[in-house]
């Protein structure tokens, strides 16, 4: 184990499969000699070369197209959006290419393709630049998608993305960067996609959240801890595949859920993972579930109006709060 | 006289025996397409359904001078002439636009979608200008494995107005990418004449302005087409730089059954266009270079037809004889 | 009155708000010189002359971004999609620009333009050309969506859409264009926005939908009329704003409810809108919400298959049973 | 001599009390720049912000030819200079920087955001090319309108590989709208130098090749933009038609407070080169010639320069002392 950031554990993460697999690269904007817009991509293309480390024009269209056409003829690419926001310009080449090619093949071609960056809010970004569009990619079958809220989660999951064969959307949490943890240096360390993981136990009520998110559950459940409430914090890590066992077994012992996440609440995962929890733990529900989600806005500039828009823990909490009333 | 001909105007490489072969070969994608066109009025197929009659020079002239399956294939939804001249077999085409379990994507895909990756041919595509950013990706990997290997991707005149075919452009000139690109000028896109698309026709200019370099083809003939396509091809392999052929032709028919059933067509080109253009027939060019140069009386071009129409109706058989995919089979290929 | 059809509904919405308002014009690919691709502009071209019926080239950035700007300038365009799958080439215009530009300029700049085109599945288009989006744009904020079920809301609501000051993303059904109805001939006849209506009373459950799926869902009721099950099927007409008042009183009476929709199941609307059902009427509730919605997979060519990806009035029929069961 | 040096390189329409209150345009520009960098580091900004410092010719030298709110303006995220030549108060800019309820988008659009509408300025925008799409809107209704107005779209190199662009040029070209597209070639897009992002780095071609004529022009020197868009709006206003300037300048800071802080530009640029460039600065030209003309004597430049700091200091007392936006407005213009 090493103690390391976030965006170290991916930059892991890709140097030890890059040194596995001579057919995994990187390309995206800004990834190679200005070493990352995050650094994430940091002394990579020093280390592997521009062959490897592939810098591109702004063209997002383009570098989907590239990860996906040479994931189709066999090589295992690792595409990165500047941010999320910007996969905007390459819907129909993700959509419409990367998650339906081995379906409409009928699996006569893999696709396996890792299209990653990072989303998150709250640095002042503003409108265009603060999407977070996981629920579009889960809603779309042919995607695995993949949102990391540990180091250690950064790194094993980021492995089994570049090794998985079809198309994963790989999303980092730009507020997280910087987060340290403790990380396996073992070089065949990889978390299974489809695990849920279970941050806290606790018997009151089941707090089901992923990226960033996670954090805030658990800060929530310290406070409310403090008051007697115990939170059992559910950290999903993939929202394909959905793990719902552990949610069902949890939400078996609480009765109470609240489902949590970054991104506008309207029509967003929150909604899906509430439905399917009534759909299977009809029976069980004590309360209806709460669902905490950003505000359903285009995100604004000013700093007091973007905190508004953020849920925190103490959206959490007081969602908490009307679940156990 | 005849022999005077071929060396003027055939490149020295094909022999006649070849060429005869190319004759046929056109001959069976030209019958082929009219019979996909029956079927699909006889309600044995559903979806869209565009055919390629008056392009098969595009691809006769120039697939088989690649070297399959090293060398790959992208093309748009007009995609069986390609299909069958990667190899795949004229059943498992057919089976394929019946929806059937025996279809080269086991019935998912359609028409649009057909494929043979163990040819060398990576697909259809229902998205104009779709298969232009997959080529990139095929150009760089054929680049990056160290291969001598070509991309060979078609598209249409319409696609040249999609945003992502000029990112792809400039990438694949940035990285000098193997991609050979055949613009499928057949003049429309749907009802759209090229004028009425662009503010600017010269496509050669389009490729040039992100460095790939390029010329115009007459894609009527089958000799300048393949001479052209032999010069590229041998540029790409030499230089491993992408290159860019506009191929002037025309489709015979309408843009998909849509339009040919209900004359569609006739919204947005006179039948008098068509009618000129018809007289420029690929396969009756080269059918008559072939009979002055002696090697195609009447009776081996009636033969030659008959054959193809065996060929198709063979397929037409194995297709309808051919079962529906498993219902189970829905929820299957999601994932690899 | 007059009987129409679907698709002459929307024209003649068109022709009376372009007759009445020289600031409206369409554009699109094909709507012109070819009258159309499934013919609802016909005979626009000749009736309004190029300036305002304006074929363009394929272009779907282009022509989002035609209509956003030129909306954002002062006229009030309706841009036609060819079907709503290439509007995943437009996202980013879409999402980012109009979708934004009301709330970036602090209310300064308005963008009232209709953005409308056939969804819908069932003639064997696969994969590419099946998407129905309504669920990715319902998550946006800054949209309004539509999508008519019958004639008249056709004619009605893209009158609304017409004259509203903002983006409006009006989803057509290409499989009901055909379907007849009357239709009001009053050139002031308009439906507003947030109204959803009750298309047949009933007493034992709920059935909520919108576009095609409505009909599935009244042939379904009436077949369980048979049986003696009393359906109340409800048609949202729009997403946002969502009319909840209507679907809750309908659910205080019914207590149970299938909520429907021909767009893929995980993380579709459906999601949202039995998630909003347990928040306002938690304890009405009898039995868990059911769920009906296309199969989680890009659509297959094959008939057989298509077919069974499909949701049908038979799989509403099956989850009403259950739902009472 | 300084008369005959106004002769010879001053267009005959610009007097020189009137080239004397373009300079002071661009003094104030810079040290507008220059405060709002400060004030970001203080932490009274957040989100991005993209400085214009040494690219002052571009907007000083084009906008006050325009006929606003007429004429229409769009550009980029880099974009406090063009709201100030626009008309757009400081205050209600250095507010809007500051995400206040005074700003000119009530706080909620930011940096990238800034917008005037009033004046004719439609904004700048945060994605990449994003502005040349709603160019073509903008065209058209002008056109549509029946007007003599012109838009123009400013954009950056790194714009000209986004697909949008290309679509947008496409239809602009086809139906022939008054925009004036002025790509602000600074050489970089973040780290990627024009020279590692284009496949062909000749950007007029890339206008030309969608039906849209343009020029090359030094945009570091006053005179030069100054005629060139004189002459290109002319011409705009005569034939309808778009034109595209393709305008070499540098951007003397680095593309964002982000690398400006970590000198992260030294990743892809040296030193050595933005003193190359830092010769040319604009304003030291421009200021040059007027002293040289008589007009401009070190009293007076100083002076210019007091004023441009003070005008700053003012919008930034402004934009201190105003309130942020009401917590309730969260919700508000999100419809109109
Ligand atoms: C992005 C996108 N927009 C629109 C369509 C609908 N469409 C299918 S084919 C076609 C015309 C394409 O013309 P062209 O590229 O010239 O190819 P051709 O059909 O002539 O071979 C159109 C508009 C589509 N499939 N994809
Ligand atoms: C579509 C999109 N991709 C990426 C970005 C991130 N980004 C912001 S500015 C920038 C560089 C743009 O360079 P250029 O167009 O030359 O303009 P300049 O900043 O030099 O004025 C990039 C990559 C973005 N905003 N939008
Ligand atoms: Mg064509
Ligand atoms: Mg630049």
């Amino acid at each position: 184990m090493a103690v390391m950031r976030y965006s170290e554990a991916l930059r892991l993460a890709m140097t030890e499969e890059m040194e596995r697999d001579d057919s995994v690269f990187i390309c995206g904007e800004e990834v190679g000699q200005y070493q990352g817009t995050y650094r994430v991509t940091e002394g990579m293309l020093s280390k592997f070369g521009p062959r490897r480390v592939v810098d591109t024009p702004i063209s997002e269209i383009g570098i989907a197209g590239m990860a996906t056409g040479a994931a189709m003829a066999g090589l295992r690419p690792i595409a990165e959006f500047m941010t999320w926001s910007f996969a905007l310009e390459a819907m129909d080449a993700l959509v419409n290419h990367a998650a339906k090619i081995t379906y409409m093949s009928g699996g006569r071609i893999s696709c396996p393709v890792v299209f990653r960056g990072p989303a998150g809010v709250g640095t002042q970004l503003s409108a265009q630049h603060s999407q977070s569009l996981e629920s579009w990619f889960a809603h779309t079958p042919g995607f695995k998608v993949v949102l990391p809220s540990t180091p250690e989660d950064a790194k094993g999951l980021l492995k089994t993305a570049i090794r998985d064969p079809n198309p994963v959307i790989f999303m980092e949490n730009a507020g997280i960067y910087g987060q340290r943890g403790e990380v396996p240096e073992d070089t065949d360390f990889m978390i299974p996609f489809g695990q849920a993981a279970v941050r806290t136990e606790g018997s009151d009520i089941t707090l089901i959240s992923y990226s960033n998110m996670v954090l805030k559950c658990l800060k929530a459940a310290e406070a409310l801890e403090k008051d007697g409430i115990h939170c059992e914090v559910i950290d999903l890590r993939t929202l394909v595949p959905l793990d719902m066992d552990t949610v069902v077994k949890s939400i078996q012992k609480t009765h109470r859920a609240v489902v949590a996440h970054e991104e506008w609440k309207n029509v967003g995962f929150g909604a899906e993972l509430a439905s399917r929890i009534y759909e299977q733990a009809f029976d069980y529900m004590d309360a209806p579930i709460e669902r905490v989600g950003g505000a359903d806005v285009p995100m604004p500039y000013a700093k007091n109006l973007e905190r508004a828009a953020i849920p925190t823990d103490l959206d959490i909490i007081a969602a908490v709060k009307r679940a156990l009333a | 006289m005849a022999k005077t001909a071929v060396k003027e105007k055939s490149p020295s490489d094909i022999g006649l025996d070849t060429l005869l072969g190319h004759y046929k070969t056109m001959v069976l994608i030209r019958r082929f397409e009219e019979s996909t066109y029956r079927k699909f009025r006889e309600g044995k197929m559903g979806g869209y359904l565009h055919r390629y009659d008056g392009q098969e020079a595009l691809v006769t002239a120039l697939i088989p001078q690649l070297e399959l399956p090293g060398d790959k294939i992208l093309c748009t939804y007009r995609d069986h002439a390609h299909a069958l001249l990667c190899g795949t077999s004229p059943r498992a085409i057919m089976a394929e636009l019946m929806g059937r379990a025996t279809g080269c994507a086991l019935g998912k895909g359609g028409s649009m979608h057909l494929i043979d990756p163990d040819n060398g041919f990576l697909g259809g595509d229902g998205i104009v200008g779709g298969p232009v950013p997959i080529s990139l990706g095929v150009g760089w990997a054929l680049k990056y494995k160290n291969t001598k290997n070509v991309c060979v991707c078609y598209f249409g005149d319409g696609a040249m107005n999609q945003g992502g075919v000029h990112e792809s452009f400039n990438m694949v000139g940035l990285y000098k990418l193997p991609v050979l690109y055949i613009l499928e000028n057949n003049q429309y896109a749907m009802g759209t004449s090229v004028s009425r698309s662009t503010g600017q026709p010269d496509f050669v200019k389009k490729a040039e302005a992100h460095g790939i370099a390029g010329e115009r083809v007459d894609g009527m003939d089958f000799f300048t087409m393949w001479d052209a396509a032999k010069r590229a091809l041998a540029r790409i392999r030499e230089t491993g730089e992408a290159y860019f052929l506009q191929v002037d032709c025309y489709r015979f028919v309408g843009h998909g059954v849509g339009d040919d059933n209900t004359q569609g067509w006739k919204f947005y080109r006179t039948e008098g266009e068509v009618h000129e253009w018809m007289k420029k027939d690929p396969i009756v060019k080269l059918g008559a270079y072939l009979k002055d140069a002696g090697v195609l009386p009447d009776e081996l071009a009636e033969k030659i037809d008959q054959e193809a129409i065996a060929v198709v109706d063979d397929a037409v058989a194995f297709a309808e004889a051919s079962p529906e995919p498993p219902l189970d089979s829905l929820y299957e290929n999601v994932y690899s």
